[in-house]
């Protein structure tokens, strides 16, 4: 049985729906992003988990005992906020023994803890330093070791890296999940930033418009995106407007240009796009593959990234390649020659959104 | 030119300054020293000092500033705290009714206050100590936008709504979450809030008057009609503890950007 | 049992909010009625209103009022733009500055006032010009930390400083930036600071008294101590004003809200 | 001659230096970007060039005439804003017509530039629409026509999408891009951000801590950053201490695993790290490049990127790969060959930072 389970969850404020039949079961020790764009109802969510907030219906099930009416101190839960949310007037020391403290622990056993607690972000230089005394990134490790001394069963963390600097973040994204490994903890992470969610979880929950749209692993939503919206917001995709040219064979026609994309008799008749990511693409011909010809509309460098926009037949296609040294583009309004594994793309039935 | 035009700016309200604080202030301290003809010297405050009744309407004042204090902070923190968390979409509505004693001039406040609950059923006003309520509560009312904003630019300047849930995830119930996380860090405006409190009701001058009270108000303004030299000495006695209570508000709010405001 | 708990709150305010401002009025506003034995009349009224020392003394404050404002505004602005522009780090300085009238009291003003502008070299109390004078200079002071505080609260509620450099750029000299961009979007702040302003100055006892100036609060402590019903009327017809220039400051932010602020 | 020079640029603040001995010489119709951490002294820079700030000494020239001292409304030059900054007392078309109006140009002449400034942006249809009932994007495409509408000399950007979401951003960013091509206004963008740095610049300025550190085209300043911050602020990069092993034929050894690298006697004898970009390494065998072999530490999936990192004699080296169908990563703690060109890397001489 999974350790954290919703049921059903439904939230609605004042008659907007922020959230809506919401199903997850979350096993000990693991890693769950909620991952979304602004107002996908993926903090609300979370919030019902901790108790700020009371689903308007289901149920929130953590061992087998329902907490869905439970506030948020009788929870045992951990939160990280985006802000910190440090208490101002204690020290770091005493920010991260508060919860043991309000929960009448002796004074030993809450300095053993808040040491072995500093051990763990090693931060214990800091130990007497207030909290405005400290970087962005040291606040957040204090807040994540101020969460996890009352050893809660859950750790919960709203965007905890929204408000730092690239570097940090991608410092403080290691720290977490180092210590989540260590620690065993069942986490749910909120995150609009896709990079940190596929880094750090296990499973990723993509929600749009308070629906889940898909649950499954890094590899496995970026490769196999349940739905256009997915697609389109995991990464970057070519969503190409095609038409059928012989159903049985699977093969449809991009301009003048025909492209095997498998069976597709599901979406005959009706406007079909076809998918495929930018990386997949390849310059020069291949044997087997989908070739295409067309003409080098746009060349930009990224940094690492090379992005490459090919119009072929008035349909612009883009290429993404590595900035290496071996690389040889020809200048813009070239022919050029781009292929794809038949296997990488996909149809969809969508007109664009 | 555009740094003299700065200057011009800073000198026309220096001067403005001085016209209005200081040089007043000057006058009336070297006035207040000529009580004895041709020489200068305390007499004044010394007769000041000496009169009973400036002593006993001072300790009066002083008490009720202090009941005063202590009742608006008792309903005021909760209440604005309880906004802060759970109806902020009340703040508007809060600003306006906190600025309802500003606009509702105190002499009409006393008169509602006499006619409704000097008269039965209340009849409040028949004994000292029921006056003295009255007075307090009069007193809560004038001063509750002057304290209403202090505890607001407080729980402005952190926030409360995180904080107090970050306090709740660790264990705390609400009456924690108020005396150990929300309190300490509004320590500042709140002291702010009360010393501004208390001195208007040292000040204060119609509702004692029109309820019979002895305050020091009145008991300035009584002296300031019939004498010259002792109200000089008592403008500069109450000029000193205005700077003092405005001293001492800067430093408790120095001391609090050195350790203990958040850093951002 | 949460929402019990809210209720057991709202229904504390409501029921304090009551005794405080609506009961007084209620019950004034009846006495006012019984100036005719018997019945209910609208005698004690037409009795003020007749009273041409009440017109005289309102158009005399309703005067002042508009000037105190006029002057504060022209004042204000100004410097507190500079201040958001130019020295934002004199903020917290203003805040002190425009505390001090709270915390001096209007007696110890008054005081101060008279001594030093009643005599030599000014000697303005000589003539009722010079009288009017020192009495706009005094409310001007003593509405200030209304005035500022509203004309603080919009600059706050915009990005003055990027809206100012945003006009530059485009080609805006000062003054054009003040009274184009600045000026209209604190339209509310800064009539919503003057209808306070106005009020407190109708209202105001102390400084006319002292004074010897025709002002509406000292006509009306004066029939408060000597006559029984006019008061009561006149307190309604007072807090009618004040409900009146409550509604208008409603009316303005709600129209400003619909169509104005910067949406974040 | 070029259209703006700064010269000796400083400018320091009661003490601390914000920017020293700035100099750049920008052509008509170019588009520079500042790049760099914050408080590294770009923003300031461009507010010296807008006349917000008066630089301590040297000189701006905008057509050979010195502008150093004029006020901001007297130098003829579009700025726009990370906060939008359109006056929410006016309409849209009021907003773009307000330079004019300043101006004094007849209302004739405002009507039609307004217009013409709206088309451009293709927000005709929202001209009576106050600022707050524009989304975030559509107000700052308003606050760009507005600074425009004014025909100036330069156009000024600082960081104006930060405020944006991602999607929302990467369109307008084409937006500008198209928009400054279209009118071959010279411009200057300030941002942190690598990516619409080099997407949208002939020419990049990377900055640090007050003093340019770079000035080039994008693929210039990646493939050859002129210092260690440089490298490590624009893109990823493995930084690996080595020890010379022949100095002569150019031999460094990364554990005891050997490496060529070039010419390296300027270094000789003092610590050396070899740096080489992640994308430029490919797994298996490869004759005439550097070969490594290591073990697998770990594989994160990022998305359209796999991040491998390979142990090499106790030392972390980090792969970047797309993540194709075609893509068979082993497992974690299996051994891994790894190779990259011999041009592909060079050589630094500090410790780590």
């Amino acid at each position: 049985m999974a350790q954290l389970e919703l049921t059903n969850i439904t939230k609605s404020f004042g008659g907007t729906i922020a959230v809506q039949n919401f199903n997850l079961a979350i096993e000990t020790g693991e890693f769950i992003s909620f991952l979304g764009p602004s107002g996908c109802g993926k903090t609300t969510t979370l919030r019902m988990v901790a108790g700020f907030e009371i689903p308007t219906s289901g149920t929130v099930t953590l061992d087998g005992v329902d907490l869905t009416n439970l506030p948020p101190n009788k929870r045992n839960m951990g939160m990280v906020f985006q802000s910190y949310a440090l208490f101002p007037n204690m020290t770091a020391a005493q920010n991260v023994g508060y919860g043991l403290k309000v929960a009448g622990k002796p004074k030993d056993e809450i300095d053993q803890r808040v040491d072995e607690m500093l051990e763990l972000i090693q931060m214990r230089d800091f130990s007497r330093r207030y909290p405005n005394q400290l970087s962005g990134g040291q606040q957040q490790r204090l807040a994540l070791a101020r969460s996890l001394a009352i050893r809660p069963k859950v750790l919960l963390l709203d965007e905890p890296l929204s408000a730092l600097d690239a570097k940090i973040r991608l410092e403080l994204r290691q720290e977490i999940r180092r210590i989540q490994r260590q620690l065993g903890i069942t986490t749910i992470y909120v995150t609009h930033d896709q990079e940190e969610a596929f880094s750090l979880s296990d499973r990723v929950v993509v929600m749009s418009r308070g629906l889940i749209q898909q649950v499954d692993t890094p590899i496995q939503i970026y490769n196999h995106p349940a739905s256009d919206f997915v697609a389109e917001f995991v990464g970057h995709i070519n969503l190409l407007p095609v038409e059928v040219a012989q159903a049985k064979e699977g093969l449809v026609r991009l301009g003048s240009q025909l492209i095997r994309a498998g069976q597709f008799e599901h979406l005959n008749g009706r406007p079909v796009r076809l998918a495929v990511r930018p990386e997949e693409l390849k310059s020069g011909f291949a044997e087997g593959a989908n070739n295409l010809t067309g003409k080098i509309e746009s060349v930009t460098y990224l940094g690492a990234i090379v992005r490459v926009h090919v119009d072929v037949d008035g349909h612009l296609v883009s290429l993404e390649m590595f900035n290496e040294r071996s690389l040889n583009i020809p200048a813009v309004g070239q022919p050029y020659q781009i292929n794809f594994p038949v296997e990488a793309c996909w149809l969809t039935n969508g007109e664009k959104e | 030119m555009k740094t003299q035009k700065k200057n011009t700016w800073a000198i026309f309200w220096a001067v403005l300054a001085m016209l209005y604080f200081f040089v007043p202030m000057l006058g009336t301290f070297i006035f207040s020293l000529r009580m004895k003809r041709g020489v200068l010297s305390f007499q004044a405050y010394q007769s000041v000092l000496a009169d009973s009744r400036f002593l006993e309407s001072f300790r009066y004042s002083a008490t009720m500033g202090i009941i005063t204090v202590l009742v608006s902070v008792l309903l005021l923190l909760p209440t604005v705290y309880w906004i802060y968390v759970k109806v902020p979409w009340m703040r508007p509505a809060m600003d306006i009714i906190t600025i309802l004693p500003f606009v509702v001039p105190v002499i009409v406040l006393v008169f509602g206050l006499i006619r409704t609950f000097g008269r039965p059923p209340f009849q409040l006003t028949l004994t000292t100590f029921g006056t003295d309520i009255l007075m307090t509560a009069g007193y809560v009312i004038i001063t509750m936008p002057y304290m209403y904003r202090a505890i607001d630019v407080g729980m402005r300047s952190m926030d409360v709504r995180t904080l107090t849930e970050a306090a709740q995830s660790l264990g705390s119930n609400w009456f924690q979450v108020l005396t150990q996380v929300i309190l300490p860090n509004l320590r500042i405006a709140v002291l702010s809030g009360a010393l501004i409190c208390f001195a208007t009701v040292m000040g204060e001058l119609i509702l004692a008057d029109f309820l019979v009270r002895p305050a020091l108000g009145s008991y300035m303004a009584g002296i300031g009609r019939s004498k010259a030299y002792e109200p000089a000495a008592l403008a500069i006695i109450s000029y000193g503890l205005t700077w003092v209570c405005l001293g001492l508000i800067q430093y408790f709010s120095r001391g609090s950007q050195e350790q203990q405001l958040t850093g951002r």
